[in-house]
């Protein structure tokens, strides 16, 4: 059916259900994944086609999801496990961040697996079904981060994690799950980690981000082509750990101007890091800071008026890329 | 070891309580039940309508577990609810506008519009509520207990947990605290046989909850959890013994989730028939409703009244919730911490003057409350 | 006994003690805490002094401890609680980042509380005993954290965290317990959350930093004095949420040259936060770009040989120095 | 519900499997707890002479516990140890030069110097390394024994746990995980009666840990864990239930912690007549001396020998393990990730060259081998 047009949603339950036929050591735990499909469906499907010691319900208990995933992994499987949100990786932190990510420095042994789960806000989801959790993984060397802000790379990346030697951890723009839509490319559609996607050229300006604010960008840089006759470059990093480097400092350098946005709250996001990493590596290339446009730092609430504010929006990565602009 | 019961009939003969209440509360036994059921129905027609912002959740058929226990408890107890609770705050003073207002995300609800549903709470009326995480409120009931316990107050929390949220390591944690300080907590869990779409038997290979008790070392007590009568009693024994400075039990209540886990699911993994049989044989307002008719010797038009109040109470809040504001956005800067007392804007929201916000109130407490604020 | 030098680990203890005194809702609990006294011994005495109902030994269980704490803060109480070794306070990332975090602002419920906990690496302690884990809590909004470097410090923000209305987390460096003395200055003696301290003064360029790595830094300082005839100056946060804007906003504009040093391993950590504030508000002012000097990002190897090559050391701050005072 | 059993003797009568091991066995029983004992001794000389790196633990009274359930399992089963099983990773290979060059952080330890003390693993001897953070390898272990059910391989796995370490959500979840899922995997509580410095009573309020077999619907034994052949049996029994396809096994080993919880610890909590009681009435290896002097009618110059070679085999591997290599800083570099095989140094380091540090295997493993690698 190449050509046809699938969602986001759609795209990873494409890259599960094609790893899985691949690899027989590819398999799936997590809450009510099963016969339900996981609350947002996206494995719906693959019980019926793979089976009940390979698309296994569990529990509702994260640690041992995640810790099942790393003893599995060192005995050669791929698991893939989800979150019911991703939210509830806060459960499972201590078994991420100290066994996992450590297990092949410390003892050589490798946990090839994806945690993955439905993320981020403008869903009205409330403090608890909104998180953007991807700082606190950055942070942690032995982990590996993805955030995939098209149906393309949805499937890409998540092909591509489940095949890494490393845990990968696979944010999932719950937002975006049944808005974006896509045209997979045919034959085995692997998007390599670590490489970052420029999702629109442009000379007087870049904006880094990804995930949901990647489309939020890009209707910045419409509006600001059309009202100001702006050339704004818009950069979708896809993967937030190892950050592509190569990729910042390539437009920086082009435009010596950037906007970072996020919308994972300010203090110790992950635009500070790609900072700090800009300016020790392209200070006589700024002609301005850098500037971050991202949530506020407040728990996400959940009216929409409050998480409309909280949040970043459109209008706010216009008027900052304006002041930049105009430094 | 401590004593462990199967079944409060299986119990040493202690005496019903739950019969010795007098008339008018084995009436508020059925008014809370009624508002609890009345009160959902109304969020539903709400729902449809798109007026609640976010999932809708219901305690169809659990209505006895949630009043029954709450009703053993003192006003000056401290409970914590689960989604599944609504009839446990009602019992504690919360009102039906209240609870509108919340699913509404209106800017006057006890959260301000900042969390959802029913997950508000009140420590002076005796309840504080859930977040999200499943678990996480066992311990932190350990730690309102253990105040009552280090300041000689004779005060009793009560947690409830779902079958589902035994698995997690908050719940091991919290109970396993508590039992080893003695606190007088009283952790209940519902077994409505389903979390979500997964059944008991993917949760735990126990032959039933209650035998974590003897894990723990505590009392442990199962019981017909829509026997309204019944859950009062199994739960009056159990806040008795925690008064008394026995400890904490583990009661498992045995009812079951007629409703999907929200409105929007559509229960395929649920056997038709099992959803039938509840309603049918075994829904704990038709059997309250025959234990008043036909023992208590209630007159028909007693409960019919009883029903009319119901739906006034909930129809004037209804008007009151639609009626009320949605949040200023700038709200949603106040009352990250007491001091500063409130977030700066970030620069590019132009226009966003915060300097009338005040301060809110927050010493133990849980409700936002606009008369007792000193915000615009 | 005023004038007695006590160290950095007995100034903690003389804070709680002051303030178990103090008011009567202060209380510990913890493992092995104690009759014990603590791994560290920092809680030594206080079970003699204050009894058990108010120096609690618990099980070996951090999210109950941390959640009891949050429970008996909503109650009034004013809990400490101590992690054994930081490290594990990963096991209460969930109670802490969802529960105590958002409870002021979901639902006006006060969480005046204190988790404390031995930290930090050049112990030889390995990857599980010599965590430094602020940058997953500074992203937190609704958590405090301090991390003293001095003695005098210790005990000051020791009071005023258990004085604060709401959570703040306590790191202290292991290696400064027994090795930093200070005299204590008289009476009730607070240092107030969120203000940095200006360790030396300095006017070619500004080491800003915090915990052990304060001292390096005046070890470098003092070398570039004499070998380079350089002036440097040493900002010691001793806040790390919330940062003290104004004062690195100040040495900034003093020196035009900053060099950001941390233990923490470096892609996530606090400095790129510092650099991208620093940018932000600062960027006329500077000379150069901020610099890091931190931990490499590898899990935190136990042999000397590797640990001293993954952490930072004071020849690195030297060379780092050298290199910003000659852009 | 599983039957339970509180102590072998009280089992229903199996025979007593430890007695159908032939004598080479027994006396390999033997020489387990010999050499665990005698490297232990041989650590603390190391330790006071300050050539070791960190704490050190000792399991004295302890030995049988961790040698007879390790002597338990076949070549091709998996356990994972703890701080005091020592002997279980003995027995399932790991040698006396491995342990003296992790304690003294040599540079060709199994774990290159970055893990400490007995934190390392082999996954083709069968056992894996635990961390720090108590609990977390009995999630691990589910998932290394739902690898054996799904591969259907006749493996089985064993984890332990201390009586503190069970009061961590990460055992609550893991057990309960595996007993769902009905892993072969057999759970040993080893209740040593002390947690650092906490007794059992501050740990849980049960009566004995085994009870907690019933709340997680899994077969509970409690054994004497200072009778080697008892500990040996009772494992054996869990193992081959594990083996059939019968799932989890909690068991409890009573025993005592008779030295510090490392040894720095001067134990001031713990009242000195019940550690000399222990070791003058309980020490595991007088108590089975005795067993093979007059039941097995071993003769002492037997054991005399048994004890010789385990000198001179810990004499040997002192010798080569000081002789052994420092690592070389750089090391620290390589292999946080499979790819890049080595971090880049930061720019300041001058001098530190990492081009021919090639890549470090790592496909189920948890041993480094100088022999077997690619790097320099
Ligand atoms: C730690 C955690 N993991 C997952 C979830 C997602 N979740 C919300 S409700 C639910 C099922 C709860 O089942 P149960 O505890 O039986 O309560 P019930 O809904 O039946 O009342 C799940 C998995 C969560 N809220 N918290
Ligand atoms: C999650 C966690 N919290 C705290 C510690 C610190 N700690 C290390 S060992 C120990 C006591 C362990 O006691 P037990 O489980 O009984 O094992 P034993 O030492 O008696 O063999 C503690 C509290 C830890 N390692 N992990
Ligand atoms: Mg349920
Ligand atoms: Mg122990």
């Amino acid at each position: 059916m190449a050509g046809t047009e699938i969602t986001y949603l759609e795209a990873i339950r494409e890259a599960l259900d094609e790893e899985m036929a691949r690899d027989e050591n590819v398999f799936m735990m997590g809450e009510d994944i099963g016969a339900f499909g996981g609350a947002f469906k996206v494995t719906e499907g693959l019980l019926a086609r793979y089976g009940e010691q390979r698309v296994i319900d569990t529990p509702i208990s994260e640690i041992a999801i995640v810790g099942a995933a790393a003893g599995a992994g060192h005995m050669g499987m791929r698991p893939v496990v989800e979150m019911q949100f991703i939210d509830f990786i806060a459960n499972a932190y201590d078994m991420l961040t100290n066994y996992v990510a450590t297990a092949r420095y410390r003892a050589f042994l490798p946990c090839p697996m994806v945690v993955r789960g439905p993320s981020g806000g403008y869903v009205r989801g409330g403090p608890f079904h909104s998180q953007n959790p991807e700082a606190g993984f950055i942070h942690t060397p032995g982990l590996k981060v993805v955030y995939p802000a098209t149906a393309e790379d949805a499937k890409g990346l998540m092909k591509a994690a489940i095949r890494d030697d490393d845990c990968v951890l696979f944010f999932e723009h719950k937002y975006l799950y049944r808005r974006i839509k896509g045209v997979m490319p045919a034959g085995d559609h692997v998007v390599p980690i670590g490489k970052a996607r420029t999702a629109r050229e442009g000379t007087d300006l870049s904006i880094i981000t990804y995930a949901a604010t990647v489309h939020k960008a890009l209707e910045a840089a419409q509006r600001l082509a059309a009202e100001d006759g702006l050339s704004v470059e818009v950069i979708d990093l896809r993967t937030l750990s190892p950050l592509d480097d190569e990729a910042i400092f390539a437009t920086v350098r082009k435009t010596n101007r950037v906007l970072v946005v996020h919308e994972d709250t300010r203090t110790g996001g992950i635009a500070g890091e790609i900072t700090a990493r800009i300016n020790e590596s392209c200070f006589a290339h700024l002609d301005a800071p850098v500037l971050r446009v991202t949530a506020h730092d407040i728990p996400l609430p959940y009216a929409p008026a409050l998480e409309d504010f909280v949040l970043p929006q459109t209008d706010d990565i216009v008027l900052a890329a304006r002041r930049l602009a105009a430094w | 070891m401590p004593p462990r019961r199967r079944r409060a009939a299986e119990g040493p003969g202690s005496p019903h309580l739950g019969e010795l209440l007098d008339l008018e509360r084995k009436l508020g036994l059925y008014y809370w039940m009624r508002l609890t059921r009345t009160l959902e129905e109304r969020l539903v027609a709400l729902y449809r309508q798109t007026k609640v912002v976010g999932g809708l959740f219901r305690s169809l058929g659990q209505e006895a577990d949630a009043v029954g226990s709450a009703f053993a408890l003192e006003r000056r107890d401290i409970l914590s609810p689960l989604i599944r609770n609504l009839g446990s705050m009602l019992v504690k003073g919360a009102t039906p506008l209240e609870i509108l207002k919340q699913y509404m995300a209106r800017g006057d609800s006890p959260t301000r519009g900042r969390e959802l549903n029913i997950h508000f709470g009140d420590t002076d009326r005796g309840f504080i509520g859930q977040i999200s995480p499943l678990g996480d409120m066992v311990p932190v009931m350990a730690g309102v207990t253990m105040t009552f316990k280090m300041r000689g107050e004779d005060r009793v929390g009560l947690v409830y947990v779902g079958d589902g949220a035994t698995s997690t390591g908050a719940f091991h944690e919290g109970i396993n605290f508590a039992a080893v300080q003695g606190l007088p907590l009283v952790v209940i869990v519902e077994n409505n046989g389903w979390a979500y779409s997964t059944p008991t038997s993917k949760q735990t290979a126990a032959a039933q909850f209650v035998d974590k008790a003897i894990g723990y070392g505590v009392y442990g007590e199962q019981v017909d959890g829509n026997d309204v009568l019944a859950v009062y009693d199994c739960t009056k024994r159990a806040v008795d013994r925690a008064r008394a400075g026995e400890g904490v039990s583990l009661l498992e209540f045995m009812t079951y989730r007629r409703k999907g886990h929200a409105e929007h699911d559509n229960q395929s993994y649920q056997p038709p028939a099992e959803i039938e049989r509840w309603a049918a044989e075994n829904d704990p307002i038709d059997r309250y409703v025959r234990v008043l008719l036909d023992r208590e010797k209630v007159e028909q038009s007693a409960l019919d009244a009883i029903d009319a109040r119901v739906v006034r109470e909930v129809d004037a809040a209804t008007d009151a919730a639609e009626a009320s504001p949605m949040p200023h956005p700038h709200d949603a800067l106040l009352g990250v911490y007491a001091d500063p007392p409130a977030e700066r804007p970030l620069w590019y929201r132009e226009g966003a003057d915060v300097s009338g916000l005040g301060r809110e109130r927050a010493e133990g407490w849980g409700t936002w409350d606009a008369s007792k604020q000193e915000t615009r």
